[in-house]
């Protein structure tokens, strides 16, 4: 096993794909001669020339348009977003193009493509560079998406949303970049649609995904240690299609449910999955099930007042311990 | 000569064919009235009659390998590509037999064995999809041009302008077809533009680009057929403008009352189909077999209209069949 | 009280809102010449002339973001979008701008504007046409967002919006703008995010908004006449600000909720309120909290299978029976 | 004489004024970029040095009463604007003394006592936003007109196209100021552009335009001073594209390899500040007092650096104030 760290997962992925399929290209600003704005795509020039790797102007909305229509065409579009904030301005080509010529067409056209940048606050940037925003995505059926920030992960995840039919959201996390991980040496894909359960528990199961993760993990060793508080943690790593049976097995073992979502609270995906649980496994829960997220405030640019608006270990511990009762 | 004028003589047989075309589509959007007026047809219906040569002459510049896209009122240009009257038909109908199984509807026709892209609602957002299939021919470096058509309204979205844009800055091969109707739905051209000849968005990018007279389908085949050889040359991509106009509302629903008095009548003297009509009839062709085409087309719209009355409903088991593509799963057709 | 269509109460709104403050103009596709697409502004041009009810061209991006700025500049536009689908276009400017404004200059300027129109299916328009879109705005904290059906909710509403000093997104229905109800006679305003009980009930709390609101009234009579279930029938009118009151004490009293939601179920309005009232009523609910929603599909054309999508009083009855056992 | 030509000669206070401007904001910009590498001032931070001259000039040619809209790299915009070198400073520290209180940033700069905007961090987004000012001008007849810088790489969005568009159609009072400085990012205009003269987007939609170079504070004021009477004396827009060039890299995190060897060099030989200080020599200005001013704006900017340094972080109690209007309630300040 390599320890790589997620962009270069993400690369490996990337590089892999475009050398088994001609199809396959990337397309963003910046990610050619520049090596990509955070260097995901480092070096992919250089190997793939620039019929392949394509640097576009500042007109997302022209550009994943453009690759919606490439898709439709054949080809196996690979868009990077510099970051997710910037999407809007191409939601239109994603919501009323990408997410509906198949079903427009009646299946004659399908449009295999991945979107992909990274999503959720770096530090200090500000509100209009700091949102969270699977939600929006993810509401559209249509699209699937994927979020997540562990490099295996966001390898194996990388590598079927390339290869799937359909559009695909794949948000990454700007922060986690340079964190390392083991990626498995051989080629390993995993399927879109399958949580995983990163640390066993008992007591109560934190759901999340992406680098929210990381403080799951962190706030279950906290439980553990200063509570005796075991808590599972599963990541679902896609969003849409969501584990579903994942998530009902979690509540039928543990009967209480914590979810953190980095990003506006709000009909958020935290939500989704509260009123599916709860919908499904009424009778299992013990306790309500919470949920952790940003407060319902866009994001403040000191350092003081945005560690306040994002989920915290304490948060989550606090959260936690509440639906424990300790 | 100018960009935009032509002197270019069809042959008699070419251009009895288009006529066939031209009166057909005619035809067909009278039937679709009908239908509409009859509540067979539901939904927003928009006529194109009126703007026949555009369709007809545009198609006849293309191969049948290039990708063609356009918007809402689409009906004519996916029947001058040659999709079936009764599956047209009976996706307005939405009957399961229609071009998109009746899911699609009377804004999203599509029909992949002729490259007919469709058919899309929102304005000026299809046009990134022609540069998308332009982006593909010219990284598979074949052959195919991409032909958008649009409204004079759609160059008014920013879509258009970032189609444009990254057509010309990578010389696709794609040729922009504005179809300038003098409206948008109520708003004549005057009204919400400073310029109101749509191809001199072109300038601003540094596309080539020219406007011609839209109602002579020969006139409409020549300055289409230049562009699509330009495009498909390397050279780049072009916007085109057709002045044209339509005759009916801007859908169903709309009564037109914003024409100026007179108007219609003024540009009903030159009909595309009279004009075409009175060039045959100077070729030497005889009343009747202007009138036996004019019975044939008849007879096919009306084929069609039958067809769809008569068809079933979509088959609801279908429902989920389209949300995501057919094969879900891994792809292993690659072409690598 | 005069019988107002939904049209006329809207217009009414905007027409006295427009004589009292000279700030107020209304700007959109189609509202000058045409009295509106859906002919909402019929007869304004005349009275207000062309410097007060302006036609734009198809530049909702341009327009709705001009609208901001004349909202900064201290005007009170109302940007008539010609339906929420087309909104798209212009999602940027609403969520990076107009929400985010008074936060990133913290507080020196406003954003008092309406962007109202037309919010869900029509009948047959296909899939890019037919989306109802609460849910994608609701997610942005520095939006106000209100769904409404009745005439004189419409009229009160849409006079407290147009005051607001906040954007509001202010959501009607074209199927509705004919229907007609009583509307006061005298100036009569709605305060933004207070609930209403349109019926009462004890077995059962219905939520909804907007038209689905008439069938959630046409399910309750047939509930009570052939269950005799008792449904009392909530309508949100607001959906952000959300009387989270109202629901809660409508659980205190009922104990069981199905929230009927036109639009996509993932992460959708009806998510929010059922994890927000699952979370503050555990105790109080003795049955999972139903949603009946569109099916998680892109909207079809042909008649017979856009039936099978909405939901339907059918549907609204079923899940009913099925929290009340019966 | 061409457009973009200019023969204006500023008086010798003029052009002592605009000189200690230029140099404040240099000097502010490099204390800032000494800040950021100390991690005083964290994100994002897109540093104005070199395209001083455009700035300044711009904002000599503008009333009080004008408004001006920035979008990320406004640091220079807003000192050229009068504001408080110290209010920026703190706001780029995140501190609650700053001019948006800690919560905007380096990137969402407002002044509203300055009719500063703001600052913003959507390319091309902000346009609209000056496009709606203007409209607001026009609406209350007043004679306000509106500014907007925006970068080469905004010119290739959509929302930058619409709101030309718009305002030509309606004649409105703002000046569209492109800030060409050969990149956006790491990419070089040649590279994503087919045109490299983004005042040429005006032909697109019949917009006044020209070209000029930036880094001659006098040829800026006097080219923009023109743009700005023209668009308020009710003619329209005007776009404007001033050619500058940025010295450090796109944001402070950015080492800007990307450029061709010798270029920055070349480009420093018309250094904005060395222009106006050889200008000020030649008018008779001793190198005394251009000393002075160059000791008196380090001075300032180091007060500000100092203070920024010393002030509280933003008080979390206000975490709550902003995100939606101060008063929330009915607002009855009708000025019918
Ligand atoms: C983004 C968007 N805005 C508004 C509409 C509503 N709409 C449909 S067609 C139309 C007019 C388009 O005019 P034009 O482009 O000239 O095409 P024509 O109808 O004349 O063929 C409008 C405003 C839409 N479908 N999409
Ligand atoms: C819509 C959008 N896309 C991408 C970005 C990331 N980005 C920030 S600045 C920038 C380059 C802008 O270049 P230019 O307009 O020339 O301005 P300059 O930085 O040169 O002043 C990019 C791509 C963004 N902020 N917004
Ligand atoms: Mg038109
Ligand atoms: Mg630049």
């Amino acid at each position: 096993m390599a320890q790589l760290q997620l962009r270069e997962a993400l690369r490996r992925a990337m590089v892999e794909e475009m050398r088994r399929d001609d199809r396959v290209f990337l397309m963003g600003e910046e990610v050619a001669n520049y090596d990509g704005a955070y260097k995901v795509s480092q070096g992919m020039l250089e190997e793939f020339g620039e019929r392949r790797i394509i640097d576009t102007p500042i007109s997302e909305n022209g550009f994943v348009g453009l690759g919606v229509g490439a898709a439709m065409a054949g080809l196996r579009p690979i868009i990077e977003v510099m970051t997710w904030n910037f999407s809007l301005v191409a939601y239109d080509q994603i919501i009323n193009n990408a997410a509906k010529i198949v079903q427009m067409t009646a299946g004659q056209y399908t449009v295999p493509m991945v979107i992909r940048g990274p999503n959720g606050a770096a530090e200090n940037l500000g509100s209009q560079h700091s949102q969270a925003l699977e939600s929006i995505f993810a509401h559209f059926p249509g699209l699937k998406v994927v979020s997540t920030s562990t490099p295996a992960d966001a390898y194996g995840l990388l590598k079927s949303a390339i290869r799937d039919p359909d559009p695909v959201i794949f948000m990454e996390s700007e922060l986690a970049y340079g964190v390392k991980g083991e990626v498995p040496d051989d080629e390993t894909l995993i399927p879109l649609g399958e949580a995983v359960t990163r640390r066993e528990g008992s007591d109560l199961t934190l759901v999340s995904w992406n680098k929210q993760i990381f403080s799951c993990l962190e706030a279950a060793d906290v439980l553990q240690k200063e509570y005796g508080i075991s808590a599972q943690v599963l990541d679902l790593r896609t969003i849409r299609p969501l584990d579903e049976q994942a998530l009902y097995d979690a509540v039928a073992r543990t009967h209480r449910m914590v979810i953190v979502q980095e990003g506006f609270p709000f009909a958020g995906i935290a939500a989704e999955i509260s009123a599916r649980v709860q919908e499904a496994c009424f009778d299992a829960l013990d306790a309500p099930i919470l949920r952790v997220t940003n407060l319902d405030l866009n994001q403040p640019y000191a350092t003081n007042l945005e560690k306040l608006v994002i989920p915290s270990v304490a948060r989550i511990i606090q959260a936690a311990r509440a639906v424990c009762n300790r | 000569m100018s960009e935009g004028e032509t002197s270019y003589e069809p042959s008699r047989d070419e251009l009895l064919e288009w006529y066939r075309q031209m009166a057909l589509i005619r035809r067909f959007e009278e039937l679709a009235a009908k239908a509409y007026t009859q509540r067979k047809i539901l939904g927003f219906c928009h006529l194109y009659i009126g703007q026949e040569a555009v369709a007809v002459g545009a198609s006849a510049a293309l191969e049948p390998t290039d990708v063609v896209v356009s918007a809402y009122r689409e009906h004519g240009h996916i029947l001058a590509r040659g999709t079936s009257p009764r599956a047209v038909m009976a996706e307005l109908f939405g009957k399961g037999t229609g071009i998109t199984q009746g899911v699609g509807g009377s804004m999203h026709l599509a029909d992949r064995e002729r490259n007919f892209w469709g058919g899309y609602g929102i304005v000026g957002g299809h046009l990134t999809l022609a540069t998308g299939a332009a982006f593909a021919a010219r990284y598979r470096q074949d052959e195919q041009v991409s032909l958008v058509y649009f409204g004079d309204g759609a160059a008014q979205q920013g879509a258009f302008f970032e189609s444009l844009l990254l057509a010309q800055l990578w010389k696709l091969p794609v040729v922009f077809l504005c179809e300038n109707n003098y409206y948008a739905m109520g708003t004549s051209i005057e009204r919400y533009s400073a310029l109101q000849d749509m191809s001199l968005r072109g300038d601003g990018v540094g596309m080539k680009r020219w406007q011609f007279q839209g109602f002579d389908v020969a006139e409409v085949y020549d300055n289409v057929k230049r562009a699509v050889d330009y495009a498909r040359s390397g050279e780049g991509p072009v916007i085109l403008e057709a002045v044209t106009y339509r005759y009916r509302g801007h859908s169903m629903s709309d009564p037109a009352k914003y024409r100026k008095k007179g108007e219609l009548d003024d540009v009903k003297k030159k009909d595309a189909l009279e004009l075409v009509r009175d060039r045959l009839a100077a070729m030497g062709v005889d009343q009747d077999t202007l009138d036996q085409v004019k019975a044939e087309v008849n007879e096919i719209a009306q084929d069609a209209y039958d067809f769809a009355e008569s068809s079933p409903d979509p088959d609801p088991a279908r429902l989920y069949d389209y949300t995501y593509a057919p094969d879900a799963g891994d792809d292993d057709n690659v072409e690598a």
